[in-house]
């Protein structure tokens, strides 16, 4: 019995090699589609990730700003001098007690020249006009940087209320509206990309579908004479699914080798800096994110070929 | 072995086999003859379920065919070798191929396959094309790698549909030796024709389904 | 009319046919035999350009065929009438357009179209399956469907390969009666068959192409 | 003779209806191949036209920005009233030679108060900042409009070294840097545009033709009972040609009706919403790229029909 099963195991390798072999145009054909549908599958999978971490960066943007009150403004040099010190000790004050709140990282203080120089690096769009303000006239900052792990909504309005409580302080910034509207906007990306990969999932199995039909089709001739001599079903069908697993496969590998050869040439003829002047930073595919396509890719190919295989027997 | 008992047959409610009963035993060489059109081609197909009797009911080895189970209907075709009217080759295999496909299929391996089939090709006078596709073939060479795949497994009942309908005399009683050797070798035959002189040939019981 | 003149006709260097030359003259009716393989079909295939002939001169309405142009053919088979050995009926059209399609393709307007072929289909007796698809016929049904599709179109030279290999004898007395009645309007009939009883039916001139 | 080539043509037509009709599972399935794949073309077009729409939105930024010199700063009411009117006089003598310039199309002045406003309004984040500062802190500018047909590297330069070169201007703005790389984007863009188009056109013209070919093999033996029986080529490539532009036309109708209902469905949810917070504005394709597209994809039918058939005859 279990050397009629290799026998059998052994024939329908056999088979699938022949039936490929016997239609390579067709096979060709149905290749070339399935790499199509995958490499649209991966390129979208590949759009997608990079707009996904794009998005993520403003995320990670973890930070909250707090505008200390300025003292009242002496013009002599030992009042300057005291007032200095004065503002020390209220920074520091402050800051020792956010340091006890759970989830902050790490907490800097910026004096007013720091803060000037701050706003000058961060805006260069209009650092002529900040240059003609003198730095007395900027606030005294301090900036919390949170573990990323302790950031919600809740989280950070209940930060910003205590923290609005405090004296001395006279407004927290926290960019709240950015915050909601790119998660938001994650939250619709997510579920933009979960339908466009849903889309493209059922699409491929459509394509796969009709290439395996349409080899079908072209059988279906054999596959009467076959059944009519004594052939089983699993005798018809196993050599199928075979050849349907190493088309998708093979498309696959095609498929991927295409992408990366298209992602390099982008990389090479430096299209990325350009992006890059967008803050944007391309990466490719994580072998996690391949896996994952490859799997969606051979689903598709066995599913393809079950739904257009089940209407004949 | 194979037994019709008032069987009907209709398309589309035009019966072309009215009350056809029929005994055919274990071992026997019969003849099913009848004009073109009579249902000859049907009443064989139905031996092997590949249509449906309208009413009656037909039993071969002893088991009653409109009942089958989908999953029997290979097992009952791998005891039953069929010549088929217009041949049903595989266009893209080899004529050994071709032959050795009845073997494939039930799981016998290599080596018996190659001496199996060399052995029935010679039997027919085609060893010499067995790396032909059967496009390149003659009508009547196409008609003898059809009956060698179906004598290849050697099964116990043997249905030709018109065996020698492109055959010359000489090559059609060359074929007909081969099958009465199968017969005294146990093989159960019934075979479809219109050839008088092949009825003449054979000398065995004949069947005439437009009597029925 | 056809005229042979010392063909070769090998395939992979294996000479089917060996200096063969005959002349079938105007309206002649003509059987051409030899056993299975002998080469019956590639003599006949060679008269439309199928195939070309390894050595030797075939004319053709007084034309070389080796020399023919590539356009020029599908003229050359709208004048010759062919029945294959294999019917070559088109599986996904019905018996009426099948037979239709000869003329159909000669640009022949509807009307006159749907005359002739009926007038044909009740003559080879298959007036009732006009609509039916060839695969639902039986095998000396779809015969006569080829034999209706070459005669329709009323071509010069009629070429039949084993037109009767699935009929019994009667309805091949009526094809052989419907093929004598248009030779005797004109068409040059060529028959191949290794049916004697045919042969004696026809009583005409045999080529034997082994002989040649 | 001509009622014949009528004849013939009246066939060709049906037979074409009558080859669709006998393949329907083929031909739905090359419909569908070739819808996808002009949907692509689509899709791509539409990505294109938005990114590039999106790029070129900044190039149509054609402005430059002037600040004018502080005069010096004296504290007194009737001072400043003085200054004021000082002021308005300087600018609108710059303002008047700036008018002479050949391409300029409007020029807005910003006292300092403008300018403040102007500042806070386009500068959300900083806003807070900002409010702090005084508004005579902030300069006076001027901004000059050009016709967007006269913007080009050299022209801009020019103007920029004439302002330059004048008295009580401090210095000309417009980012040049930015100009440049956005460009060079733009130009980038429109070859990766190209080159993907290209490529597109030439799978679908692959698609396509695989899709015929299939078609073909399917109905070879057809083709050759046609040819033994007397058709010409004619007679079998005609109805071919009218049966794969008639699924051209149906394919590339129905994957510009997807690409609508899609580019609805996303109107619909808002999402532009969030790319317009982005300052991203999208739009649907005109009809003269759903031309292009559409002459492209009949093209693509055609030439595969061509290249698939030739091989047969
Ligand atoms: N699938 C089908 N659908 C409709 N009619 C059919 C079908 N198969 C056979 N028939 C009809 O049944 C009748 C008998 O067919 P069958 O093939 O059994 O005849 P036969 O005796 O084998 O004839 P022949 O000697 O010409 O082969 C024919 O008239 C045929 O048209
Ligand atoms: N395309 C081909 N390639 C190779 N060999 C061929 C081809 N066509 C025919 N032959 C061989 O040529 C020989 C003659 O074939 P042909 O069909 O002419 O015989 P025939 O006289 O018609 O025989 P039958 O009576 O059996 O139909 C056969 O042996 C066949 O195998
Ligand atoms: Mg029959
Ligand atoms: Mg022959």
């Amino acid at each position: 019995m279990i050397s009629q099963k290799i026998n059998y195991l052994n024939n329908y390798f056999k088979i699938a090699f022949l039936n490929i072999k016997s239609n390579i145009a067709g096979n060709i054909f149905a290749l070339s589609i399935m790499s199509f549908s995958f490499f649209i599958m991966l390129f979208f999978m590949l759009s997608y990730i990079n707009i996904y971490n794009y998005m993520l960066s403003f995320e990670k943007n973890n930070t909250m700003i707090i505008f200390l009150k300025n003292t009242n403004n002496k013009n002599s040099e030992e009042a300057h001098f005291n007032k200095v010190r004065f503002n020390r000790i209220i920074a520091s004050n402050i800051i020792n007690k956010i340091k006890k709140f759970k989830g902050v990282k790490k907490v800097k203080y910026y004096s007013n020249k720091l803060s000037y120089k701050f706003m000058i690096k961060h805006t260069p769009k209009i650092k002529s006009i900040l240059a003609k303000i003198k730095p007395a006239y900027f606030p005294k900052i301090i900036k919390i940087y949170f573990n990323s792990n302790y950031i919600s909504k809740i989280y950070l309005s209940n930060i910003y209320l205590r923290l609005k409580s405090m004296r001395h302080i006279k407004f927290v910034y926290y960019s709240k509206l950015m915050e909601d509207r790119i998660n938001q906007f994650i939250f619709f990306t997510k579920i933009i990309g979960f339908i466009v990969l849903m889309f493209l999932f059922i699409s491929s199995v459509f394509v796969s579908y009709s290439a395996i039909k349409l080899i079908i089709l072209r059988k279906q001739n054999d596959i009467e004479i076959l059944k009519l001599i004594g052939a089983t079903n699993n005798y018809i069908k196993i050599p199928m699914y075979i050849e349907s697993g190493i088309g998708s496969v093979f498309a696959f590998i095609l498929s991927l080798i295409l992408l990366f050869a298209i992602f390099n040439i982008f990389i090479y003829y430096r299209f990325n800096n350009f992006l890059a002047f967008f803050k944007i930073n391309i990466i490719f595919l994580s072998s996690f994110d391949v896996f994952i396509i490859f799997f969606v890719a051979l689903l598709s190919g066995i599913l393809g070929t079950y739904f257009s295989s089940r209407k004949f027997f | 072995m194979i037994e019709f008992t008032h069987v009907y047959k209709s398309y589309d409610k035009n019966y072309i086999l009215r009350d056809l009963s029929f005994n055919i035993y274990k071992g026997e060489f019969v003849f099913i003859t009848g004009p073109s059109g009579a249902g000859k081609t049907t009443t064989m197909k139905m031996v092997i379920a590949m249509e449906k009797p309208t009413h009656g009911q037909i039993n071969v080895f002893n088991e009653d065919i409109s009942a089958i189970q989908p999953k029997q209907i290979p097992f009952l075709r791998r005891k039953i070798g069929f010549v088929f009217q217009d041949f049903k080759l595989l266009i893209n295999r080899t004529v050994f191929q071709n032959v050795a496909l009845g073997l494939e299929i039930s799981g016998v391996s290599g080596s018996i396959i190659t001496k199996n089939v060399t052995e029935i090709l010679k039997a027919v006078e085609l060893y010499q094309t067995k790396d032909e596709y059967p496009l390149s073939l003659s009508g009547g060479e196409q008609q003898r790698v059809a009956i060698a795949r179906a004598l290849v497994q050697n099964p116990s009942v043997l249905i030709a549909d018109e065996p020698t309908g492109n055959l010359d005399f000489e090559t059609a009683s060359i074929i007909i030796d081969i099958l009465k050797s199968f017969n005294n070798k146990g093989t159960t035959m019934i075979i479809a024709t219109h050839d008088k002189t092949l009825i003449e040939l054979g000398r065995a019981r004949v069947i005439d389904i437009t009597k029925n």
